[in-house]
């Protein structure tokens, strides 16, 4: 029973980093329909800067949020204007073209972070990395619950931004119909900017609050990115609910799967998942919840 | 007020307009006939600048509209209601609504403007919860016109705002453009029901093939016998 | 035997029908009209016959055999071939690899693909453009070659959805002309078209539905004398 | 000036680069000081390095070019195992020799090649220490096993399942996970419920401190926790896992304090100039340079059979221990070399086992209360 | 699109020269790898240039043949060469099954589902000890010592590779394949059961790749999963070879193989040491550099754009004056 109980809290409590990776993604694929296979390698960029703040300036990474997530939405945002819109103007054979750039800007970037910092393990150890609560012999990481919170709070505010605001309303509609967008005043090549910004800007409020209780080298961005596609597949794409949903479905996955059948396979667990979602719920859980 | 003179326009090596020149005077009801494909929505588009004329001049008052970006054309009082009504599908009739008032003018007046078109569209109050997608295919005309009409422009741009609509729903909307042109507006409308079109429109042109290769009033290019053969099937 | 028939044949689409309860049958030879106005369900009438879309319920026979279980490549090697009314060209090849692809229906080998073709360009008087690539032709051509496409997998049935829209009266009138022509070469033909000039004078028969439904059926002139078809469709004269 | 030139391959780039830079260091700090003393009789030596970014068909690449373009007399460095095997096989085919410093799967020295010598101890023998250790103080009767699914984990976890097979020590749980982990707890809340009284991890360095962390996280309280050498030995370590860390084991090749001659110098020299910290990794490295410049020195001629004879000749004290190629069993030019247990300590490393080089003594049994307070 | 006939002799004669004109066995290592990635690469265009399925999971035939040769030599105790037999029907299998599975899916769904397949196959292959041996991976002994029999194998096998997709995209099937690239409605509509040729793309395109796979075995004498199954070092670099070299060209994959391959290598050695070694530690973010460059300014890759590179060529040498069109 404490095995099962231990297993969902800790599924869950992953869940909440997951979702902050898979609301980036949201963004960007729901809005952009834009395949982001840098995603991963932005979060590790984002881990860097917080990183550098951490051990040069004694920042705590949670403060360090205030910096990396501007810093990454700056990126995310010159990514965007200057490789990824020029694309849309070209006629090539393959429509994929978009994502091979992502694949090619994820190795830059993760070159450029070697280069810099060398393949070096790095991590950010604060006094509450390793603190936990327990309650009935089951222990819930502070980090994590804090992260968790995060999560649903940005994921709040974004749903907030995109339901209630007016810019917010008008990313929802350039993703809907970018022509009739245009007809309506809006810049929708200046959206799409601002979209891969904000998406940047997420997924770098993962990474940075995923540092302290993990640790950081130039290579680890990869899997994340495969992370963020399950999860936006499985809460379906554009669905900030979705994303907590789907990060946390994909947690308790995860940890099901490694506690009851193999850690080693946890995340071909979660790819499996991810294929039948493709196949049998293209729309994710978005589908069956319509938010 | 809308001066189009001698465009060229296409879409990437297909050229479809050619040399097109035409005018829509202030407070005017003005209408483009042609077939299918004969490039009216192009005219259209090449008005809101989404298609970027190769060739010629496009003036509206006293600006020249040649290069300035798509989404600022709305600023200057141009409202484009698209073939196909191009709705935000996942968004409610209200939030289609909110957008069509983003300008810095219309965004001011949007309290009033939502009374308008609501006064304008009783329906559109009902349904202002429901998602734009599964309207009826009235309903989603009338939600696109009325966003047109939330930017509080002079001058309206309507392709084809019967586009399948039933005969019923199509008078509706006929009523609906004509009372609109009451109220002061410019329109420049294109539509495929041209009888009707050509008898409540001040001045029509007549393009084939993307040429205009008449004009006239309403009324005189409905006597036209090679318009009735065209067009009418008569 | 129906040369080809549909029985009850009904289509939602969630909670809209697009197509409730048509029955029609077309004769072996004929140029049969569908006309109707925008949306009343004409060319999804096409997608169900050609297996695009499942239907909802009834049945669909050809030449006698029920073909609205088989997916739309099958029906075609059956014989039934048609266009789309947003012409959907295979835009990066030229106008003869086009004609070409569709003749390898019946044709497996290259060089008899390639006669074939030819035959069928000279027939839509494409000829002269079969090194054209796909994308860059004019509306007329586009519509020629999309005749085109479906005459060279040599069907028996051909389905036209709107391939005069944009034509000039001069060239509708050469479109109608060889609509009479494939016609004479044996093949049957069900027509959909808003240009009433030309559906009034090759049409047999006419079928007219609105919202899904049939309104009225006959020959062309009882058809657009129906004061039903005149009030949804023709306009009040 | 004529130099005489031998190639290192490592990885210098990818995922293990950390400990290819170690390792290069370690192999230039050894290079000026032979040169300094003299060179190879008098000639330069000229270490190549080529970075065989941690995959095996650029490790051939790499060794290829060497080889025949660079005419290298000798090879040296050999880091993941895949790629050390992809090496060793161009090496042997080309007859040149090949002097491997850590890639450590067992197979590498088992296939009869006789250009391929390895100065590292093979996988199998990380936990010879340990395993004395354990029937002498320990004698427990369960045992945990995870691992991280690398060549060099499941290898590992094969021979200590073989070792708790022999003493008797019944294995309840075996387990790999791969590599990069975020949340072992899943894994761990299994062996909390097998209780077993011994948990053996063989992991790097990151996941070394997570599996730490959150075993302390779950309150896992074993009789003890041993590392089976890598991640568990390094700085990073400790420095990761903070407090976590404490009183854990491990096997380990090397240590500095070790009365090896020079061992000590080598780690305070290193530190010294680079700034950081060094392992047994560096030690393989910089042991093997002068390995290789020990053979060079002694060689008829530059003739690659000569010189595969010097460095089959071979028999001289390093930091790393004395080098002297043998056959062990299936296993033909391979180092003996013993290994040995270390113990976290008030964030310090220290020898624990065997008795007699120990720096400091062994703490046991663990009080994880009192530790992890 | 199609290289003048004499340009494709001269390869063909350069190429069969090549180990008899230069004797070193490092050059004929990177040709004989160059010659691997010829086959994926044009394996990988056959289905994503030519069919439009934008495969990203190309690694499962790559290693399901490599592991079908290997598995013959440490399961069956028969030569690893067998695979050269069996591995492309045995990665055919394969790709039969995921074709059944993933071509419901369009366009990026289909990219997707190859990738999570892709790591599914390698997490699979990692933790399935008893089969696979895991990561202590599959080792042989090379038979040859020189590598003038694997070379022309190599040769051999990019060359029927090659020579098959020609002859295919000549035919009825090539009409079909690029006919379901261009639109599959359309493509259904004239009699294509676009299910049936993507199979068939698909296993054509997984034989030759699983025939890669063995050969790599052979020739490397040593897998483990994360080799064979990489998601980065097989399926990606599959489609840089299909993009640098152009898809949908039949020269483009083999142009995109010497040239991706040949780079690599320059760069990780720092320009044959001619140059710093900090070249070498960055040639991984030159390569990512040519990766933008190459699709930012050449969609179609050399050979696809290979018309509009000789007119800025020409263009820039006559300095005509810049011509709006393009
Ligand atoms: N986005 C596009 N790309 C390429 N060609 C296009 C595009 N849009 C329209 N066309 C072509 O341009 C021509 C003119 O189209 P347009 O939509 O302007 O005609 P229309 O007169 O509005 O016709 P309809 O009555 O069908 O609305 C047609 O041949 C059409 O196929
Ligand atoms: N895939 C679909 N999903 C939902 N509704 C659809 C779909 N296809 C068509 N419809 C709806 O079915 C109805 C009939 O459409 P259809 O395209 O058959 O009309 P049509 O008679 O061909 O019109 P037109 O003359 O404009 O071509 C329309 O209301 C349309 O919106
Ligand atoms: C597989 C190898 C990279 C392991 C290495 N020999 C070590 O001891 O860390
Ligand atoms: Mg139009
Ligand atoms: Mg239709």
């Amino acid at each position: 029973m404490e095995v099962l109980v231990q297993t969902l809290v800790s599924g869950i409590l992953i869940g909440g980093i997951y979702a902050l990776i898979g609301l980036g993604m949201t963004l960007i694929m729901g809005v952009m329909k834009i395949i982001n296979l840098a995603h991963g390698q932005l979060m590790m960029v984002a881990m860097y800067v917080t990183y550098v703040l951490f051990e040069h300036f004694q920042l705590d990474p949670y403060f360090s949020l205030l910096i990396a997530m501007p810093t990454l939405f700056v990126i995310g945002a010159l990514i965007q204007k200057y490789l990824l819109n020029p694309l849309i103007k070209v006629e090539s054979i393959l429509p994929e073209n978009q994502v091979l750039m992502t694949v090619g800007i994820g190795m830059v970037l993760t070159e450029i972070v070697r280069f810099l910092f060398h393949s070096d393990y790095r991590s950010v150890k604060t006094p509450y990395s390793t603190a936990a609560i327990y309650i009935q012999g089951i222990s819930f990481n502070v980090p994590m619950i804090v992260a968790f919170g995060i999560a649903v709070l940005l994921s709040a505010a974004l749903f907030f931004f995109l339901l209630k605001t007016d810019l917010g309303k008008s990313v929802r509609a350039t993703a809907q119909n970018k022509d009739a967008a245009i007809i309506m005043g809006i810049n929708a090549e200046w959206i799409t900017i601002l979209t891969y910004g904000l998406g940047s800007a997420l997924v770098a409020a993962a990474g940075t609050l995923l540092l302290p209780i993990f640790y950081l080298f130039p290579d680890i961005g990869g899997p994340f990115t495969l992370k963020a596609f399950v999860i936006t597949m499985l809460g379906g794409m554009g669905s900030t609910v979705g994303a907590i949903v789907g990060g946390v479905v994909l947690g308790i996955a995860e940890s099901l799967g490694a506690t009851y059948i193999s850690m080693a396979l946890k995340d071909a667990v979660a790819m499996v998942i991810f294929v039948l979602v493709l196949i049998f719920l293209p729309g994710g859980l978005k589908t069956l919840t319509k938010i | 007020m809308l001066r189009v003179e001698h465009v060229d326009a296409g879409y990437g090596d297909v050229q479809v307009l050619w040399d097109v020149s035409f005018k829509v005077d202030a407070g005017e009801f003005a209408v483009l006939v042609g077939a299918n494909g004969a490039g009216k929505s192009t005219i259209m588009k090449t008005i809101s600048n989404l298609v970027q004329p190769s060739r010629g001049e496009i003036w509206f008052e006293e600006t020249r509209l040649n290069g300035i970006p798509p989404n600022r054309i709305i600023d200057l009082g141009i409202a484009h209601v698209p073939e196909g009504r191009q709705l935000f599908p996942e968004m409610t009739v209200r939030e289609n609504l909110e957008l069509g008032s983003l300008t810095a003018r219309a965004k001011s007046h949007r309290k009033q403007s939502m009374e308008w078109v609501m006064e304008l569209f009783p329906r559109l109050r009902e349904r202002q919860k429901q998602l734009a997608g599964t309207l009826s295919g009235g309903e989603q005309q009338m939600c696109a016109i009325a966003r047109g009409l939330m930017s509080r422009p002079k001058m309206v741009l309507f392709d084809e705002p019967s586009l399948g609509l039933s005969p019923l729903l199509t008078q509706d909307i006929f009523r609906l453009t004509h009372q609109i042109h009451q109220e002061g507006l410019t329109i420049l409308m294109v539509e495929q029901n041209v009888k009707q079109t050509l008898t409540i429109c001040d001045r029509a042109y007549v393009l084939t093939n993307g040429k205009i290769v008449m004009e006239g009033k309403g009324r005189e290019l409905l006597e036209n016998q090679e318009v009735k053969e065209a067009f009418l099937g008569i | 035997m129906k040369f080809f028939e549909t029985r009850h044949l009904t289509k939602h689409f969630g909670g809209l029908t697009a197509v409730n309860d048509i029955n029609f049958e077309v004769e072996k030879g004929e140029i049969y009209g569908l006309i109707g106005p925008n949306g009343s369900g004409k060319t999804t009438l096409f997608n169900l016959i050609t297996g695009y879309h499942p239907s909802s319920s009834g049945e669909i026979l050809f030449q006698g055999q029920p073909i609205h279980r088989l997916s739309t490549w099958k029906i075609c090697k059956l014989g039934i071939g048609r266009t789309f009314q947003i012409a959907k060209p295979l835009r990066r090849m030229t106008v003869l690899e086009n004609v070409m692809t569709s003749a390898f229906n019946r044709a497996p080998k290259k060089s008899e693909a390639m006669e074939k073709a030819m035959e069928v360009l000279e027939f839509c008087e494409l000829a002269s453009k079969k090194d054209n690539s796909a994308k860059g032709l004019t509306i007329g051509d586009r519509k020629r070659l999309e005749i085109a496409r479906a005459l060279a997998t040599a069907p028996e049935l051909l389905l036209l959805d709107e391939t005069m829209a944009g034509l000039t009266p001069q060239e509708q009138t050469a479109g109608a002309e060889l609509i009479r022509k494939i016609r004479d070469s044996g093949i049957t033909i069900i027509i959909v078209e808003h240009i009433m000039h030309v559906i009034m004078n090759i049409c047999d028969r006419l079928l007219c539905i609105n919202y899904g439904q049939e309104i009225a059926r006959g020959t062309p002139a009882e058809v657009a004398n129906n004061q039903a078809v005149i009030e949804a469709y023709l306009g009040k004269e | 000036e004529e130099t005489i030139k031998v190639g290192i391959i490592l990885p210098l780039t990818g995922g293990q680069a950390a400990f290819g830079e170690i390792e290069k260091n370690s192999f230039e700090l050894a290079l000026e000081e032979i040169n300094a003393a003299g060179g190879i009789n008098g000639k330069k030596l000229e270490l190549l390095f080529e970075d065989d970014t941690g995959k095996p068909e650029v490790a051939r690449s790499a060794a290829e070019k060497l080889i025949n373009k660079d005419k290298v007399v000798m090879l040296g460095g050999g880091y993941g195992s895949s790629e050390t095997f992809a090496i060793a096989g161009v090496a042997q085919q080309n007859r040149i020799p090949f002097l491997i410093n850590t890639g450590s799967a067992d197979k590498i020295t088992e296939q009869k090649w006789d250009y391929v010598f390895r100065l590292n101890q093979p996988v199998s023998d990380y936990s010879l220490g340990l395993e004395t250790f354990l029937a002498s103080v320990v004698q427990p009767k369960t045992a945990a096993i995870l691992f991280e699914d690398s060549a060099f984990g499941s290898g590992g976890a094969k021979t200590f399942q073989e070792t708790c097979d022999r003493m008797g020590i019944k294995v309840v749980l075996s387990e790999g996970y791969s590599k990069g982990g975020m949340d072992f707890k899943p894994l761990l809340v299994k062996v909390k419920e097998a209780n077993p009284d011994l948990i053996y991890m063989i992991s790097y360095v990151m996941d070394a401190a997570l599996l730490m962390t959150q075993s302390m996280e779950l309150r896992i309280m074993p009789k003890l926790f041993v590392g089976g050498g890598a991640g568990f030995t390094l700085p990073e370590f400790s420095k990761n896992a903070g407090k976590a860390a404490e009183m854990v084991f491990s096997a380990t090749l090397w240590y500095q304090t070790l009365p090896y001659p020079g061992a000590m110098e080598y780690y305070e020299k290193f530190v010294k100039k680079f700034g950081k910290d060094t392992e047994y990794h560096g030690a393989e490295a910089y042991s093997a340079a002068y390995v290789i410049a020990d053979t060079l020195k002694r060689t008829k001629s530059m003739d690659p059979k000569d010189v595969r004879d010097a460095l089959a000749a071979t028999d001289m004290k390093t930091v790393f221990g004395p080098v002297k190629f043998v056959t062990d069993g299936k296993k033909i030019n391979q180092n003996k070399l013993p290994t040995y247990l270390v113990q976290w300590s008030n964030g310090k490393l220290e020898l624990v086992w065997p008795k007699d080089v120990a720096s400091k003594a062994y703490v046991y049994p663990i009080e994880w209360e009192k530790v992890w307070k | 699109m199609k290289l003048p006939r004499w340009s494709t002799l001269v390869s063909i004669v350069v190429l069969l020269l090549f180990p008899l004109l230069v004797p070193s066995d490092y050059y004929r290592h990177i040709f004989i790898i160059a010659l691997m990635w010829v086959v994926i690469g044009s394996s990988w265009n056959l289905l994503a240039g030519f069919t439009g399925q934008v495969s990203f999971g190309h690694a499962i035939f790559f290693g399901t043949g490599a592991y079908t040769a290997g598995l013959c030599a440490s399961k069956l105790g028969i030569s690893a060469w067998w695979g050269m037999l069996l591995g492309g029907p045995v990665a055919l299998l394969v790709g039969c099954v995921i074709g059944w599975i993933c071509f419901r899916l369009r366009g990026p769904y289909f990219a997707l589902a190859t990738i999570a397949i892709g790591e599914i196959f390698r997490l699979v292959a990692t933790d399935w000890r008893s089969l696979t041996e895991g990561m202590e991976g599959i080792l042989i002994i090379q038979t040859f010592r020189s590598k003038i029999p694997y070379y022309y194998l190599a040769l051999f096998l990019a060359g029927a590779c090659v020579f098959v997709i020609d002859r295919i995209m000549q035919s009825k099937w090539g009409y079909y394949f690029i006919a379901i690239r261009e639109d599959q409605d359309s493509a259904e509509a004239i009699g294509i059961s676009s299910f049936r040729y993507k199979s068939l793309s698909l296993m054509v395109s997984s034989f030759f790749t699983g025939l890669a796979g063995a050969l790599y075995m052979n020739y490397m004498a040593f897998i483990d999963p994360h080799v064979v199954f990489a998601l980065h070092d097989i399926s990606i670099m599959a489609i840089l070879v299909g993009i640098i070299g152009g898809v949908g060209t039949l020269w483009g994959p083999p142009a995109g193989a010497f040239i991706m391959v040949l780079l690599q290598e320059t760069f990780r050695s720092s320009f044959f040491g001619l140059l710093p070694s900090w070249v070498s530690e960055s040639h991984v973010l030159v390569f990512g550099l040519l990766v933008i460059f190459v699709i930012r300014f050449m969609a179609n890759g050399l050979v696809g754009d290979w018309p509009k590179i000789q007119q800025l060529w020409s263009r820039s040498k006559q300095t005509l004056p810049a011509n709006g069109g393009n």
